[in-house]
């Protein structure tokens, strides 16, 4: 079964990549399995500086998710840059560096910095849990538009741009990146959400709101997923509550051209591994002989499927 | 680390909505020392659930842990009977450094749900050749537990907070009963309580074991940090921790 | 315990209703409890004309959630005035109609047909399931704005605007109602969502998307309301993933003045008798000696809880 | 219609992916006619399961299900053992109306897991002085079931896809062995059959059970409707039916 797949910048040798911030920089994993099984990797995000990030409780627990509020806590891109990058490259498989900022010139920095050493860029403009930067550039396209333009122009590697759910519309997001030079796009980001404790009266995550993700997100980002490849040519990195082969399948058919894997790591740590080892035997079962030719597979007029329940 | 399905050979109440578990696996191998946890899989629920181990033995695979059903995760643990099999990632983090403290006399001060790790930690101590005293501290009399295991392994002074049992009050008011010259002390329990205690004890060297909200458990997501006073700037409570040199991190 | 709140046009005995379409008008529950321990009851949408609604599938299953994209059928405005709302004021409980409509006309219309015999109308402009009207009114404020103002205008009674929390920015979107005239709130409507079938390669539902709804999505409810709270006068009934009295609490807490349950009948018919049973032990255990005492708490400056963990 | 935590008397595999479930409880009393359904809560499932009534017998108060494995939650419904409970919300729906079938002879068609209904159907039929014969249509030999329990009651014939019991093909293709007069068919299975067995027998009496995927299963929610004929234009299949006569419903 071929699992490959080729896209700007990426060479996949299978479509199965852990998400950014679910698996730091590789390290921790490490001891579970060989991270050169992985499709590739993509780093939790870089700033320019080392930041500290949110005070705690951090997470909290959502019926099939949960939320988050790290507040892109990273040792700075420098510290990526030479402390980081190096134990990934060991593993042979291709980096993604996700860049974050809350101003353009930072993200034009951290990209300029980091993109020589990595395989390409996913340009974190979608992150609730920080104060500045971050989601504004999600949700308004153009200021969108101006920051991936930037960090377009000084990456040497492709920039793949991740999109937030926390907008009315998507599609209208996707095509502001890839009419500002986007190589593809990534989604999704966690939605907004919060939990309330009754017994403090408060919010459970210190940060008042968190990003929502896992299996409680996949139904809004298969749609979202589906509405944006009709409408944009570049490449789409599916994303949220993939637990199983079959998620995978779901999202390649939606449009995915390859899909990561974040929270779910926090259940089981062997997800990626065990996901990539099903993921033929799942695609055969459903007629497939290779990942490509379930790409964007729900939007092809004549399906052939003999599958019937009798 | 192993993320292993272990066998629950014990399953039972100890205490006021307290249960002691025994659970049988290879990773019982891999513990190092006493204070390090696991983190455990329930059905149901998307997060695991951090519990410390509160003792364990190599020879027989077992390991014993102690919780205490504070919310629907730990209340769904309840059901699972013995026989079954319990999804179980660990051991996780870094213990109570118990081969390194060299001394005649070491102080163990447990609050509540705080008190099992610092079982395991006293009798390792103990076995080293370092006599134990013990506070430990209760919100009521229905509360306590592990009393008597404590009691074989040296003098043990109980608090609770009604007076139901022992002397009235916190684990701190019963600090100037212990006689016994001490330059260690090892605690675990609510953070409120960590910080009283290093403030009453600023000389001494302390061990504290933290506790926080955590995702991954293995270090990777950042949710369980704590400020640290080191260039570092935190720490990690799943992989740094639980246990840390109470200098070594600050509490708030 | 004071489990009673007045809201404009609603003297409500306790804040628990059923959600609009998960309910019908309340024929098919009165075979399992007693209609009138209810707080109010919230009608399936009405439109001027009958309709028909989706093809099916209509419902599938997400996790913790589910997807529907019925389409707004209903018997028309005047049958439900003549074969339904008599039975329900047999149990002299507030009945609160849910108004679509495809224009503002239509909207007008309804409204205007309706309004006399109901306590209460809640403004559906909202729904994701249909082509023509229901959700570009709940994501454009300016249309929002002006359907609203047409409708408060015609009715007698007070209209709470259901929200759509598709949206960028709730906030203005509950500001606009609000100027436009609102009574007071209701959120959330469904979040658009999809699931795909692999077996099929298309989408379960025949509509394509469809409103998820349930557990999943509560976080996201209580993060708007917990906004929206912030930056309106107006009350709020809240909605989305309810399944016990403890999420009632957080609803309460987070800026809800009533709460409406909407997925969780189809899991256990008496969920909203068990809820309103289960609430005072609730609300006491949390130190609550009222419903009115719990609204808007989190947002309190001082609380006191004496909850302490040993 | 009720919801009750029925007690799981007897659970076992009698074919292919197919089990088979008798449950104990109250809410049999409240079964009116062969062909309904009960609703079926799931743990970890967010929406229930709909099954129809294979068999059902008052005095014991017991009923039958038979179901097949076809995705998780059927999947996760054979880990439940016998002596559990099983949150059942039911008898749903209008059955087969068999007290009105006043004939000498009945034909029953039933395709796959829609063969369950038909069991008690033909059983009341019989008891009512009908006769009856069956057309059970299967994909192949392993997935057949019921077949002695529906040779008791009359004349069978067996169909398979892959021709590995009985004749090869579908339901209509062994219509033409039927030699008995017959005013009346009987029918349950996937949609593409309830239309083709329609569209073979124009002239008949016929009384087919419909599929559509559930919410509510009450009636509340319309997520199950199918196109009828009459002036109000459509069905709920959970409350109308799942039985209608084959001519009130649009079949597409
Ligand atoms: C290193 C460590 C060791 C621990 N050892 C023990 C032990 O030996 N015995 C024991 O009874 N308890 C122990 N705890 C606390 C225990 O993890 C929580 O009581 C438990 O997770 C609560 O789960 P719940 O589902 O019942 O509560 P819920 O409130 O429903 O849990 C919701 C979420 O919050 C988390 N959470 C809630 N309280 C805590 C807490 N105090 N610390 C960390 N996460 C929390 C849960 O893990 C879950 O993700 C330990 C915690 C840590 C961090
Ligand atoms: C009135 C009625 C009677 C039925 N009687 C029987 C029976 O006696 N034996 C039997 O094996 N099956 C019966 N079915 C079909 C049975 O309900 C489905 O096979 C079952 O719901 C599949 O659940 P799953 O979790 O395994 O599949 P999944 O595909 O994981 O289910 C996902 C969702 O789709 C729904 N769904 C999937 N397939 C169907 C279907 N064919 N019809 C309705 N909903 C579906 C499920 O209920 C669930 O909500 C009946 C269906 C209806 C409507
Ligand atoms: C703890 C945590 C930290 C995250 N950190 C980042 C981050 O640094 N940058 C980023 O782009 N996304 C981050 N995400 C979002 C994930 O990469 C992913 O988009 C999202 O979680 C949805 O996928 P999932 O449902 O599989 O978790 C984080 C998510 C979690 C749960
Ligand atoms: C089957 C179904 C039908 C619905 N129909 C309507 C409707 O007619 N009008 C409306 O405003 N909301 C409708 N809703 C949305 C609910 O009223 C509610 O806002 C939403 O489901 C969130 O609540 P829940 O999570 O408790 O279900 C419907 C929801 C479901 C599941
Ligand atoms: S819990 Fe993830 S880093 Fe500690
Ligand atoms: S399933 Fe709700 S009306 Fe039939």
């Amino acid at each position: 079964m071929n699992l490959s797949v080729k896209l700007p910048g990426l060479n996949l040798k299978n479509p199965v990549m852990p998400a950014s911030g679910c698996f730091a920089f590789g390290k921790e994993f490490a001891q579970f399995y060989d991270l050169s099984k992985l499709g590739a990797v993509i780093m939790k995000a870089a700033t320019k500086e080392q930041r500290f990030g949110n005070g705690t409780p951090r997470v909290a627990e959502t019926a099939s998710g949960m939320l988050n509020a790290i507040g892109l806590q990273n040792p700075g891109v420098e510290s990526i840059i030479s402390d980081e990058i190096p134990f990934l490259k060991n593993h042979h498989l291709p980096i993604i560096a996700n860049v974050a900022g809350s101003t353009v010139e930072e993200y034009v920095e951290v990209a300029e910095r980091i993109s020589s050493y990595v395989d390409a860029i996913e340009l974190n403009i979608s992150c609730p849990n920080v104060k500045e930067g971050g989601v504004q550039f999600g949700t308004d396209p153009a200021l969108a538009k101006e920051v991936i333009r930037h960090v377009v122009d000084v990456s040497v590697v492709p920039v793949y741009v991740k999109l937030s759910p926390n907008v009315t519309d998507i599609v209208e997001m996707a095509l502001a990146a890839e009419e500002a030079g986007a190589s593809g796009l990534s989604m999704i980001n966690t939605l907004t959400g919060m939990r309330i404790d009754p017994k403090t009266r408060r919010p459970v995550i210190a940060n008042g709101t968190g990003g929502l993700s896992g299996a409680a997100i996949k139904p809004i980002s298969i749609r979202m997923i589906h509405q944006v490849y009709q409408a944009v040519t570049i490449p789409i990195i599916g994303m949220g509550g993939i637990e199983t082969a079959e998620d995978v399948l779901e999202y390649l058919l939606a449009g995915a051209s390859a899909v990561a894997i974040g929270s779910a790591n926090f259940k089981n740590p062997f997800i990626c591994k065990e996901v990539i080892e099903e993921l033929p035997r799942t695609l055969s079962r459903y007629g497939f002989s290779s990942v490509e030719q379930a790409i964007g597979g729900a939007h092809d007029e004549e399906v052939e499927t003999s599958l019937l329940r009798s | 680390m192993k993320n292993e399905c272990m066998t629950i050979l014990k399953h039972e109440k100890v205490a006021r909505d307290t249960h002691l578990l025994v659970l049988e696996g290879n990773l019982v191998h891999d513990i190092m020392d006493p204070g390090q946890f696991v983190h455990i899989r329930i059905d149901g629920f998307y997060l695991r659930r951090p519990v410390s181990i509160a003792d364990y033995d190599p020879a027989k695979e077992t390991m014993t842990l102690i919780y205490k059903v504070m919310g629907d995760g730990t209340k769904a643990l309840t059901n699972r009977r013995v026989g079954e099999q319990l999804d179980v990632l660990g051991p996780g983090g870094q213990g109570f450094p118990t081969s390194q403290i060299h001394a005649d006399h070491a102080l163990i001060i447990g609050g509540g749900i705080g008190v099992p790790p610092l079982y395991s930690t006293a009798k390792k101590l103990k076995e080293n050749g370092v006599a134990v005293t013990s506070i430990l501290g209760f919100r009521s009399r229905e509360d306590a537990f592990l009393l008597d295991e404590f009691r074989a392994l040296g003098e043990v002074h109980v608090t609770t907070e009604d007076g139901s049992l022992g002397r009235s009050g916190r684990v701190t008011d019963a600090l100037p009963c212990v006689k016994k010259d001490y330059q260690h002390y090892l605690s675990c329990g609510p953070t409120v309580m960590l910080k009283a205690v290093a403030d009453h004890l600023p000389d001494k060297e302390g061990y504290l074991s933290m506790e926080e909200r955590m995702g991954c458990g293995i270090g990777a997501c950042f949710a369980c940090v704590v400020e640290s006073k080191d260039e570092k700037g935190y720490k990690r409570i799943c992989c740094d921790g639980p246990v840390f040199k109470a200098e070594e991190v600050v509490l708030s």
